[in-house]
């Protein structure tokens, strides 16, 4: 099974034509993904790696039925071409630009609760990956291989730490999915535990967060009520200085205490989530588990 | 990008928010000509980010315009708290009666504006959230309904504001820094306090305004201001060739390269877990090449607190051999501290394979982030 | 059952002070409404009937738990109203006036995608009623009876003659709403039919509408895959002119044919509705199928 | 609210849209001074809210100033179609190469404004929509996204331009169009012809602008012009008490009063079932006073068409005891047609009682719909 996308998923990716669109078209296909449409407006008409370019979302929804968009765009035109993607009809909206404004994502987290059948995920993502069938985004699909954990990650390099380890030691994954760590993420945990639960290959859970915000915090008050699998998480920034900014804007401690490390970590024990000390530590709860 | 008070005060005047009449000194040409333009007393304010101006020496009265230029000479170039005073706001004396605070910020759980109030403003605020939060009045603006009327007449009704031309000017203040907000991209702007005057109308006393980094390139004036902006000689660099740089810890002898903030977490945290410390951090963004790696490494080699440097990386669009290219192109050109690389992801058997064909003394090679700590903590004994 | 509201509904009354407000909410109350709160900014800490007076919807709610709202403001004051109603947390908002500017209610109608769980009847309604149980609206309660129909309309006079008509012949009602005749209303009969198809009172629904707009055509595309219970439908404005305005400013016909009569006639019957011809005619097909 | 072409060119130059040089003519006073304001020749249009002007010979060419005003005092003040002219537009004459279409209105589907575009424009749109639609364009604009640079880059792509120049003025016509009509509560603005000229620039040629009515009230230029509009006697006289008069049909003798829209179209549904025809009808509204209802059925019966007046209540928020009272008050004060009066709902006992007591010998009553309707035919015959 796995979430979210696997080889039958119409994929089209905004910005094909630039270096990082081109090279993870490449990398897309050659990992088994449904690459089906590039979209660059002014480029229409033209191939990229076989794949034909449209100007619009819109002209290559309708010639080639794409129903998931990855979005391989500066951080300045992530907005515009986040919403053509939502108007246009995209159900996933995978965006990996770094340094998207905020108020941009805000107007964005807002206008998908009126289409709350579409999933955006990123931005600052590396994408979603379910091993074995296809990816989006601009991950190593080399340290990935099939299997029963679900993964979502504010972290691109603590979810490949943790992946990696998983790997080594012979658990696979059924969908990874990089939140990303911005202060306004598209998606969050909570969005995405439901289709956890529900997906049959999904045995057990993994969230790598880290601190600031609540969307950990969330994401315990769902488990608690909603899910039956085992959940582990990894909280990265305990140590983080408090107040500083960690590039990801979203890290900031605020002055109450909430979105501290210690704060998450208590929510999610209390909702009987497993809280692992490390990368490889995630890896050994794992095991008992499944 | 935080603002100086006197920027924050501009973009309040620009906005229709009254603040006290004043002037701004950043040279000492002139002064006295340039301090005449307002009555007096007055206040001479250092313009510094940190806070707590009042508290340190960063604020005091003048009682004529000679005095004033006595202090400003006293102020302006000289060290406040970890910053050079490079400018001063002068501004008349108020007559108050109350001091309220207002703000606007993100709210994180509902990803809304939130106007945050309170009649009891000024100073000791922060104690206030925490021991009478119920004299803290929050009021959530959801965006796709926008600032109304009914959330104005909701703030005052909480904040039990009767008089009706008090209610009228709160409301007024809040429409201008609410669009100020949105306009600007701002993660915070907060007038603290917000005063009340004898004469009954507010003014904005002190003014706070912090941007969003990522959306300073749509503001002309802020970028303005931005190159103008005191940073660390560390940040400074740091940012020239677009790497973010942070301070972590005054005692620490760590310093960190990682290409995502995540792993630098990481990091910090496996350091402090095996009993280390780290002084700095430098995050390399996604997918740098050889050259900006020597960079990084330069930036942070040039604290002198920091004794070991370790780079971790997991390449996803970042590519090992590229991070091992560049930490032997800089070990080569600056002999930098003993320098341990961890190396994972893309790339990585190629980049291992530079560094061990490279077989620099000063660079040591780990294989996982305990063993990568271990090594940090051995090479800074 | 009833769908909407009954006897344990705790209604808030907008512009409760204002001389219908006033008027209507004695009626309310006189009928059996759970009418809990009144707001008339500036009124705070009067009583209208008995019932407290607020300065805020926000401030009602929190002292008297309301979870619906009636609105007796005037037009140009409406979507200030609904927009605080909706922030607040209100779940079902009636909307009396009639001439509200269809920008506003452009605004609320998408605002409500955001907010699937609210419902927002009207304007230019004349309420909801669950005979015998409660009532938020104006309509002269005393043609209602209880019984199996659930009743959805247009038009306040139309449906005031079926109902009359109905009760007459001894034929309750479930529960009747005013959908109103505007350009946009808040919610139309698709949101209310899988209420009244789950509702266990209801063993019949009689939808009554007229020209213009696509809302008929929406139900009936609805009621072909979802809907079990019979369906009766009358619609007014066979004879009207084509492209006159008709106070209602939704009853024009377009120039396509789209929103006439004969369009929406023949998508319901495609969809198994029966079609009365008139009021009268709607009773004895109900008799039929009860 | 429909405005004159002209009326809707004023708002289209002030949202930067670009129409024909011309001078408005609403008197003969200085009337060659006015028309030496523009070159010639120029196109004199009559101002009517009717379509079909060009056919009908409301448009005309005149070569001079001396040519123009011969035209203007044949049209002005003269019966056009079923209006007066108060206002003629006279206009330059454009060198144009293409005739486009563009309208932005309402789609009822989805509730979104659309904005309907073809490169086939001008007076044959409507054959062009009905034989050949995918020559219209058609793009919905989401209100909680508005209009982004996506929609224009789509309508463009979707209409075939090529022309980045042509591309670029549809971009920015489309961007104020859209402007006016969020601003100014339109129910339809359009442009037929946008008219591409030989210098390669676009030019609104006409406008139709229609606005809400119930939004008028919040535009004051627009309540300026509305009192100025032209009304049918009957229409006129329904507004200055605030009832809605519509007419129905030419050929029909009855004169239909109701409390809404719905039962107003019943009413006339019933009537043509039973064979007649309606020639009126009239809306009270919600909750009427006795002294409305008399004014209501004076209006109607000034009409010399109407031969027999059916007043049919359902009394929600209406009072039948009102509604009897004002009918009798009429029937005393004016004599009017024979009435057949139908009232249901709201206080119906006293109402016939009340009209039983008087007893009046032109007043029937019916006891429902298809009674009322059988009586007005008897009553009409």
């Amino acid at each position: 099974m796995s979430i979210l996308i696997d080889k039958s998923t119409r994929l089209l990716v905004q910005g094909i034509t630039g270096r990082e669109g081109h090279f993870h078209t490449a990398r897309m296909l050659e990992y088994g993904s449904n690459v089906v449409a590039g979209v660059t407006p002014g480029k229409g008409g033209t191939q990229i790696e076989g794949v034909p370019v449209f100007d619009s979302v819109e002209e290559a929804i309708k010639e080639t039925k794409a129903k998931a968009a990855v979005l391989f765009v500066p951080p300045k035109f992530t907005y515009g071409a986040l919403l053509e993607s939502m108007a246009a009809g995209i159900k996933l909206v995978v965006t990996i630009a770094e340094g998207v404004p905020i108020k941009d994502m805000r107007q964005i987290f807002h206008l998908n609760r009126a289409m709350d059948d579409v999933f955006v995920v990123g931005p600052n993502s590396f994408g979603v990956i379910s091993p074995g069938k296809a990816k989006a985004g601009f991950m190593d699909h080399n340290i990935y291989i099939e299997g029963p954990v679900g993964l979502m990650s504010r972290s691109a390099t603590n979810s490949y730490e943790t992946v990696n380890e998983m790997t080594k030691q012979g658990i696979g994954q059924s969908t990874c999915i990089g939140i990303g760590g911005d202060v306004i993420p598209g998606s969050s945990f909570s969005k995405f535990l439901p289709l956890f639960e529900q997906d049959e290959q999904t045995k057990a859970i993994v969230m790598i967060g880290e601190i600031g915000g609540v969307d950990e915090e969330f994401a315990a008050e769902y488990i608690k009520n909603n899910v039956s699998k085992p959940v582990i998480a990894y909280i990265a920034g305990r140590n983080a200085p408090k107040g500083k900014k960690m590039g990801h804007a979203g890290a900031i401690i605020s002055a109450s205490g909430a979105g501290s490390a210690q704060n998450k970590i208590a929510a999610l024990s209390a909702a009987g989530v497993q809280i692992a000390e490390s990368p490889a530590h995630v890896v050994e709860l794992l095991k008992k588990v499944l | 990008m935080k603002l100086f008070e006197y920027q924050g005060k501009i973009l309040f005047n620009n906005y229709g928010i009254n603040t006290p009449k004043s002037v701004i000194v950043e040279s000492l040409d002139n002064l006295e000509e340039n301090l005449a333009n307002i009555s007096y007393p007055s206040m001479v304010k250092v313009q510094v980010l940190e806070g707590g101006r009042g508290k340190a020496g960063g604020i005091k009265g003048a009682d004529s315009p000679l005095e004033a230029a006595n202090l400003a000479k006293g102020m302006l170039g000289k060290a406040f708290k970890s910053s050079t005073v490079t400018a001063l706001l002068v501004e008349e004396k108020v007559d108050l009666v109350e001091e309220y605070y207002l703000a606007i910020t993100l709210d994180s759980e509902s990803r809304m504006p939130v106007i945050i109030f309170s009649k009891s403003g000024g100073i000791d605020i922060e104690d206030i959230a925490m021991n009478n939060p119920e004299e803290i009045i929050k009021v959530l603006i959801d965006p796709l309904i926008g600032l109304k009327n009914f959330h104005l007449d909701n703030l005052a009704k909480k904040a039990d504001i009767k008089d009706n031309e008090i209610k009228k000017q709160l409301a007024e203040i809040v429409r201008a820094l609410y669009k100020l907000y949105v306009d600007y991209d701002a993660m915070l702007v907060e007038i603290n306090p917000l005063m009340k005057l004898r004469d009954n109308t507010l003014i904005a006393a002190d003014a706070k305004v912090e941007i969003d980094d990522s959306a300073v390139f749509r503001h002309a004036d802020l970028l303005d201001w931005n190159i103008r902006m005191p940073l660390s000689q560390f940040e400074r660099m740091a940012q020239q060739v677009n790497f973010l740089y942070i301070d972590i810890n005054d005692n620490g002898n760590v310093g960190v390269i990682s290409n995502g903030s995540g792993m630098l977490m990481s990091c910090i945290d496996w350091i402090a877990r095996q009993g280390g410390q780290v002084s700095c951090a430098l995050d390399l963004g996604g997918g740098a090449t050889a050259e900006r790696v020597a960079q990084g490494i330069k930036i942070i080699n040039e604290n002198p607190n920091v004794k070991t440097i370790l780079i971790s990386i997991f390449g996803g669009i970042t590519r090992c051999n590229e991070i091992a290219e560049g930490i032997i192109k800089a070990y080569d050109e600056i002999s930098p501290v003993p320098i341990v690389a961890r190396l994972d992801g893309t790339n990585k058997e190629q980049g291992l394979e530079l560094l061990l064909d490279a077989n620099r003394e000063g660079i040591n090679i780990a294989y996982s982030l305990k063993d990568a700590a271990d090594k940090v903590l051995k090479a800074s004994e």
